[in-house]
């Protein structure tokens, strides 16, 4: 009899030993797999264009993968939550089109107020979600479409120009630092900020398990309705600094322009960069690669010369792939 | 169009007075250097053609006359299909530029906010480039530089006034139209709903605008618009205006499904090939009854001659009059009568790229400079 | 070897008559029967409130013109939302729809006898772009069953492969019309009284509800978005289940692309655009639940119905363009809310 | 003819040599036995013992790496449950498996074989058919439920009888005899509740023959006609009921002798504040007038049956759930607002019954999940320190003995008891713990998970905590509480102080129902 319990013993010590390097491996891949697969496509795409880096285009794939990371941010923070957010690309443009106005007569103030009103749009849909129980998906499409109305109205359906003060935010889209554009260093330092509020705050660790497991955060006492609204104003904080960046970029905003497509793209770089769509997994450090993965498909297909009528068929599949890769698969987790 | 207007909806009024003063004033100071580069060489170029989608007619026709001058000149082409992105636009673009070739671009924008970034990022390349259609008013290509060679786009007021002519005139002068205008905050479609605003009100008191439901471009929202607009005034709908021949055809589809296709006339913007089907079919008993003549292969081989010949040296932008940096370009009026005439020049695109070549950008019949920018629409048009 | 089935040796020390605690119990579990037609209630409810408003405010509005004008235009997102309903039920999403449309109506062009010449090919031109749907509904229903990616993904990069085989197959060509005037106007044909794209949208609604009320794979379907994981301990075959599912889904959308290039006389690759974020919100005010196993395809089509009649009555009301999106969204959200707002608890979970 | 006498002979299942390894772990090493029809085999061993692996087996959800699996005398190979059903077997789930937005017919019909018996045939439903024969299935075990009702609306004890009506009704097709898988299904039931699924036990005698596994010794005794016992992967004893003690089932689960914990019961320090005083607390259709005085270090025990209004009592306490009047204090102050969040900022704790849904954060690792609530010295305000974490998460897996020692590791990934002992830290973090509502703590776990559990209920005692304990058996109550309630229908029928009082489980019980 004792030595049966022995070899059971071992065996499962064994087992726990190779189950243990499984899970590091997985780990480690979670952790650099969105890095790694950025970096492997870009290497190609320096390889087969060899003039592409020296012809700028470290820049022009950060100066693209800005906007597009900052609505990821945002993003991420609501689908770690377990939701989703499908009006920040409104609000994003909403936001630009109410900087444009108000640059020129507020100054230096316009972002600051800009950016405390789009705050209150994602805290409106934050707390509609949390405290009206009701799905975000639903909600939140229909916030785009007053979102977007609001833009309509307030900008008068056309373009409209920052008149003055446009110095103030320019800097951000014409500055660099080491070939990246200050947006593109914006969205890396609000990243950063956003893994250390993840991993090492109560709130950072309350939203992600309410995004793993929210009857158990509620009887944990996680606060798990004022996470949310935390969560979704947070998305409208990020969507804003995109709205600022779209406004440092062109000088002026429109309901159709820029940032209006920003959606999707924000969506597939949280997802490409590891955030988990069902809501507890979310490595902000990884949405950078994410979204200059996104950002990255169309300028690789171009400066590769893909035929343009190629291009859509390719980005399609490279999602796919991508995210295939990279993907959290956990054995019992059932996949919606 | 003013800031003042646009400011007062916000609803920060008074501060907004004396900033709206200094509008016209206030664009970004992009150096406005004439510092003459040294001409480029031919082998060295590359032409860019981007276009908002390829399989819209004009934007197709587009591609051909990038493609066309590109032959006739022995440069290769690029084209950049932005999807209906401006990001994408933009990333594409400047994908292009970082390949190395001195480019010569021609864009046809998705936005008018696009054009600043794509400027930029040409000047900054070296590149040389020509915008069609959208711009930020405030960006004139003077301030910027010689590589932002030109601005180019037919008036969009002639053609709302061309149109709308046409379509009074076939229904009587008098009864009531509708109008589908394009995405709402497009220049290009609000320069022709007000050339069709002007038309009415100076021309035709007896036309009455029934319903303006802007139908951004799309021929199935164009269709569905028609069709709730035939359920709420029926028969008092005596004329189509759409701003391009996209919606047209959605709002043509829509009238046949009523059955009322052979009583009302319509009037549109770019002569697409359906259209031309359609007039020379006299569908719809001629329903079809005026259109504008301008084609997307003249302008994408005007704009990009015209960065060309500033890349090579061949001019120097910096001491062309304003009509050549800022231009509008001549727009015809085509009823099913003079339709023919028109059509000679799509059989032969090479031959039109030649003629081009030989009388430079300004001059080449039926698309001769006529004007200066930019193009003002007057506020009780808006 | 037969062990004997007596009783006596594990007779129970304590007996109690279970069956006096036991009912009250369950019946007052017991859910009031008017909890589970209380929604669709409440969307005829407010079908009614909207059609007297604006029969009030435009006569037109209640014609048999307009209920047929109506009627045809609802009819398309009625057939995408059949397929939406039925990936939503099992707790997926698919959001490939305006991508496969776009496939699917460009081939359908380019094989019927169109302004580009080209050869017709008869009944096989709705046959292969069905099939198309097919075999890309197929494509998101594999790679999200085998490889475990979340079906948003999958089918948000399909929608772009879709888009982009469209793009292809369309090529540099002219804008390729319908010539055949018997397929351009056999849409909005009316046939007893109604349009007949809308005949085809209402058999399709009523064999789907059928299925979903009559069949062991409709059952399944439901059982799935209930809970998979007691499926699968149940022998269902959920993978093939989920696979037909989105078969189906995207033989609905090649068929609807197939219909919108029939409306239009003619298709680009963009035949597709705002069908997606029509079809969506429609789903959900008809009270299909997006976490799946609730809801049902007549409901979806009172959804559509509400947001068609909404639309149309906003145009024939003059209500400006620039409020159209914004009101219908605040009624999407009014909806949701109102549907949510009775089961709101501390403990509740929403997504 | 000689067949079907074969068949008679042949026992329902017959297991040769069957083994199962994950990896170089050996689940199941060489397990062989029989049962005959008619037979209640009772199935016991600790968690981890190689049971689920088993049944995992029997039901085509694991395929067996080798050996033979016979039933009828017919030698099967299950490559899916489809397959396992279609051979007879059936299975009542540990939590229960069925789906809530369908009716009761459908579900009892979900596994069974298509034909026109079932009402399912050639894929179609015949809905009628279909209602029928369920309710026919219901009365095989003297069940009354309608079979159109929605799953979603029936009481606990009614899914239980649900799931056993699906289980018997896998062979519904043939005539051969059924072999009714019953996993642990009393570790969620009330002792009344538990009676009613004893008596289906027997009925299914007359029919079919029975698994029936559970931690629940007395249950497994009282039900069974034969014992199987698993130890690490192996079958280490089978003996007829009559010749075995608990006693002896005890020691070849666990290898070594129990030790039943004899204690002093705290006795009441009458001049002192109740900790926890619930004055008149009522809420309509569950509970009305509850009246509780919970003293620092003494453990109340609730018992009653799933309708008596203890767990709503109990998450009330906790802030979970809402009250219509009455009122609780805390040390002699009453409270407002009452929320989780506040209840537990005032130093109340509470271990869910349904541990992986609301006890704890599976998808957080242990150390996560210990720190979550009351982080103390793991974090500076909003400010967490991870190396502080894992010291006071290490700190408690080693006195919990919890397994594997890997405070990192998510605590799904940990058995059932191991991860009661982290959801009990989890309260026990917490420096002012001044209350611990207790529901169902040991349910579903085994002896030796149960006893640490146990153990660290006492130590939150000797802290000065009030323990609320809602027990999952009478001798449970009996043996933990320092006084017992008893709740009827939302009032309390009973109160004793074991200081004074020595109630048996029949005074107990009599005053339940």
């Amino acid at each position: 009899m004792s030595t049966t319990v022995a070899t059971g013993a071992v065996s499962t010590e064994k087992a726990t030993k190779d189950g243990l390097l499984q899970r590091r491996a997985t780990k480690l891949w979670q952790a650099v797999g969105p890095l790694v697969i950025f970096v492997i496509m870009f290497a190609v795409v320096a390889i087969l264009t060899p003039t592409f880096i020296g012809g700028g285009g470290v820049t022009i794939v950060a100066s693209s993968a800005a906007p597009i990371l900052l609505v990821a941010l945002g993003q991420a923070f609501v689908l770690n939550i377990g939701s989703i957010d499908l009006s920040n690309a409104a609000i994003t443009v909403l936001g630009a089109i109410l900087l444009a106005m108000t640059l020129g007569p507020l100054g230096a103030v316009a972002p600051l107020v800009v950016l405390i009103m789009v705050t209150l749009f994602g805290a409106v849909n934050g707390l509609i979600v949390a405290f009206a129980q009701v799905p975000s998906f639903a909600l939140t499409l229909g916030t785009l479409g007053i979102f977007q109305a609001a833009a309509l109205v307030v900008s008068g359906a056309t373009t409209v120009y920052v008149d003055a003060n446009l110095d103030l935010v320019a800097w951000l889209y014409t500055g660099a630092i080491a070939m990246l554009p200050m947006t593109f260093i914006l969205g890396v330092v609000v990243a950063v900020v956003a893994w250390l509020f993840l991993r090492f705050t109560r709130p950072g660790q309350g939203m992600t398990a309410v995004g793993k497991n929210e009857s158990g955060a509620i009887f944990s006492a996680v606060r798990n309705r004022g996470l949310k609204v935390v969560a979704y104003s947070l998305s409208g904080f990020m969507a804003g600094l995109a709205g600022i960046t779209i406004i440092a970029q062109a000088g002026s905003a429109s309901p159709m322009g820029l940032g209006s497509d920003l959606l999707l793209p924000g969506i597939a770089a949280a997802i490409v960069g590891g955030t988990s769509i069902s809501g507890g997994v979310m490595n902000p450090l990884n949405v950078i690669f994410g979204a200059l993965t996104v950002a990255l498909v169309p300028i690789a297909t171009t400066a590769l010369g893909f035929d343009p009528s190629t291009q859509n068929l390719v980005y399609g599949v490279v999602i796919i792939v991508v995210v295939a890769l990279t993907l959290t698969r956990s054995r019992s987790a059932t996949v919606k | 169009m003013s800031l003042g207007t646009k400011a007062k909806r916000f609803g920060a009024v008074a501060a907004l007075a004396t900033a709206a003063a200094l509008a016209l004033s206030g664009c970004t100071s992009t150096a406005g250097g004439t510092t003459a580069a040294q001409p480029l060489k031919k082998e060295d170029l590359v032409f860019v053609c981007s276009v908002i989608n390829t399989t819209n007619p004009y934007f197709a026709a587009n591609i051909e006359g990038c493609q066309t001058l590109g032959k006739k000149l022995g440069i290769p082409v690029e084209v950049v299909d932005s999807n209906g992105s401006s990001q994408t636009e933009i990333s594409k673009i400047q994908a292009i530029l970082a390949k190395g070739k001195k480019a010569v671009v021609f864009v046809n924008t998705v936005a008018s906010s696009d054009a600043p970034t794509i400027v930029n990022a040409v000047k900054a390349a070296g590149g040389f480039v020509t915008i069609w259609w959208n711009k930020p008013d405030n960006l004139d290509p003077a301030k910027v530089g010689n590589n932002f060679v030109a601005f180019q786009k037919h008036s969009g007021i002639d053609s709302g006034k061309c149109t709308t002519e046409a379509l009074s005139k076939a229904i009587g002068e008098k009864g009531g139209i509708i109008a589908l205008p394009g995405v709402q905050d497009s220049t290009t479609s609000a320069t022709r709903v007000a050339g069709l605003k002007e038309a009415l009100a100076t021309q035709f008191p007896n036309v009455k605008l029934l319903d303006v439901r802007p139908s951004n471009w799309d021929p199935q929202l164009a269709y569905k618009n028609s069709k709730d607009l035939i359920a709420k005034y029926g028969d008092q709908i005596k004329g189509v205006w759409t701003a391009d021949d996209g919606m047209q055809i959605g709002a043509m589809q829509a009238f046949k499904e009523a059955g009322l296709l052979n009583k009302v006339k319509f009037v549109s913007d770019g002569l697409y090939p359906p259209t031309v089907d359609a007039m020379k079919a006299h569908e719809g008993n001629d329903a079809i009854v005026g259109e504008t003549f301008h084609r997307g292969y003249m302008a994408s081989a005007i704009g990009l001659y015209t960065a060309y010949l500033a890349a090579i040296g061949k001019i120097d932008p910096s001491k062309l009059p304003h009509e050549k940096r800022d231009s509008m370009f001549k727009i015809s009026c085509v009823t099913p009568g003079n339709l023919d005439e028109y059509l000679k020049w799509d059989n032969n695109v090479a031959g039109w790229v030649d003629t081009l070549i030989e009388k430079g950008p300004w001059d080449t019949e039926p698309v001769p400079l006529v004007a200066g920018g930019p193009e003002v629409i007057k506020p009780e048009y808006k | 070897m037969m062990t004997t089935t007596s009783s006596s040796g594990t007779a129970a020390s304590v007996t109690i008559d279970t069956g006096e605690i036991l009912t009250p119990n369950s019946s007052a579990k017991r859910r009031n029967i008017f909890a589970g037609i209380g929604e669709p209630v409440a969307l005829i409810g407010a079908l009614v409130v909207l059609i007297a408003i604006f029969s009030a405010l435009n006569p037109r509005f209640a014609t048999l013109t307009n209920l047929q004008n109506v009627l045809n235009q609802a009819s398309l997102p009625i057939i995408i939302g059949v397929g939406a309903t039925l990936v939503i039920l099992i707790g997926s999403i698919d959001l490939s729809v305006e991508g496969v449309m776009a496939a699917s109506g460009v081939a359908f062009v380019l094989m019927s006898a169109n302004s580009r010449g080209g050869q017709d090919m008869g009944i096989a031109a709705f046959i292969v772009p069905v099939v198309l749907g097919t075999v890309l509904g197929a494509l998101n229903g594999l790679i999200y069953t085998l490889l475990k990616v979340p079906s948003f993904i999958v089918t948000l990069g399909m929608w772009f492969i879709g888009f982009g085989i469209a793009t292809i197959l369309y090529g540099t060509d002219a804008y390729p019309e319908l010539t055949d005037d018997n397929l351009t106007n056999w849409a909005a044909k009316i046939n007893l009284g109604l349009p007949n794209v809308f005949w085809l949208a209402a058999a399709l609604v009523v064999v789907s509800a059928l299925v979903i009320r009559f069949t062991r794979f409709g059952r399944a379907a439901l059982a799935i978005g209930n809970n998979e994981d007691i499926a699968r301990a149940n022998g269902m075959p959920v993978r093939k289940h989920k696979v037909t599912i989105f078969i189906i889904a995207g033989a609905l959308s090649g068929v609807a692309g197939i219909l919108a290039t029939m409306q239009m006389g003619g298709t680009s690759n963009h035949i597709g655009e705002g069908y997606l974020f029509l079809t969506l919100p429609a789903v959900v005010i008809g009270g299909t639940s997006l976490a799946g196993g609730k809801g049902g395809v007549l409901r979806t089509f009172l959804g559509v119905i509400l947001l068609t009649v909404l639309n149309n009555g906003l145009v024939l009301a003059g209500v400006s363009p620039n409020y159209q999106s914004a009101l219908s969204g605040a009624i999407l959200v009014v909806a949701i809310v109102a549907a949510a707002w009775s089961q709101r608890g501390r403990l509740r979970i929403a997504k | 003819m000689t067949k079907e006498t074969a068949q008679a002979t042949a026992p329902t299942l017959r297991l040769t040599d069957i083994r199962k390894s994950f990896g170089p772990v050996h689940a199941l090493k060489s397990i062989s036995l029989e049962i005959n029809r008619g037979e209640v085999i009772g199935l016991i061993g600790e968690n981890g013992a190689g049971k689920s692996t088993l049944l995992k087996i029997l039901t085509g959800i694991y395929q067996p790496d080798a050996g033979k699996i016979e039933v009828n005398g017919k030698s099967v190979k299950f490559r899916g449950p489809r397959d396992s059903s279609a051979a007879g077997i059936g299975v009542v789930h540990q939590e229960q498996s069925l789906f809530t937005n369908l009716s009761v017919a459908e579900n009892i019909a979900i596994s069974s074989g298509t034909g026109h018996r079932t009402g399912t045939r050639f894929g179609f439903y015949n809905w009628g058919q279909l209602n029928r024969s369920a309710a026919e299935t219901l009365n095989i075990i003297g069940s009354k439920l309608n079979p159109k009702t929605r799953v979603g609306d029936l009481s606990f004890v009614d899914r239980q009888m649900v799931e056993i009506a699906r289980a018997i009704r896998v062979d519904a097709g043939k005539d051969g005899s059924p072999l009714v898988i019953l996993d642990e299904p009393t570790s969620l039931l009330e002792r009344g509740e538990t009676e009613v699924l004893e008596r289906e036990i027997r009925k299914l005698k007359a029919f079919g023959s029975v698994i029936f596994v559970s931690h629940r010794l007395d249950e497994i005794i009282r039900n069974c006609d034969r014992i199987l016992v698993m130890r690490n992967g192996e079958l280490v004893a089978d003996r007829v009921t009559s010749t075995v003690t608990e006693d002896e089932l005890f020691k070849l689960m666990v290898g070594h002798a129990s030790h039943a914990s004899k204690k002093s019961r705290t006795s009441i320090d009458s001049s002192a504040t109740p900790v926890l005083e619930v004055s008149r607390l009522s809420l309509k259709g569950k509970y009305s007038d509850i009246s509780i005085a919970a003293h620092a270090g003494r453990i109340t025990a609730i018992v009653g049956t799933s309708g008596s209004g203890r767990e709503e009592l109990s998450r009330a306490i906790f802030g979970a759930e809402k009250f219509d009047s009455g009122s609780i204090a805390l040390n002699g102050s009453k409270v407002r607002g009452w929320r989780i969040p506040k209840a537990v900022s005032k130093g109340v704790g509470y271990v869910p019954s349904e541990r992986k849904v609301e006890g704890m954060v599976g998808g957080y690792s242990a150390a996560e999940n210990i720190v979550l609530t009351h982080p103390g010295k793991a974090a500076v305000g909003p400010i967490v320190l991870p190396w502080k974490r894992n010291k006071i998460a290490q700190e408690w897996f080693t006195t919990l003995d919890v397994r594997p020692n890997d405070i990192a590791l998510e605590l799904d990934r940990f058995s059932g008891g191991n991860q009661q002992k982290v959801v009990m830290a989890k309260w026990l973090n917490d420096p002012n713990l001044r209350v611990l509502v207790l529901d169902h703590p040991l349910r579903g776990l085994d002896p030796g998970a149960a006893e640490t559990v146990n153990e660290q209920i006492k130590k939150a005692c000797d802290k000065g905590a009030a323990v609320i304990l809602l027990a999952d058996t009478l001798e449970e109550a009996l043996e933990m509480g320092d006084e017992i309630l008893v709740m009827r229908d939302g009032a309390v029928t009973g109160h004793y102080d074991m200081n004074v009082d020595n109630p048996s489980t029949l005074d107990l019980l009599e005053r339940m129902v």
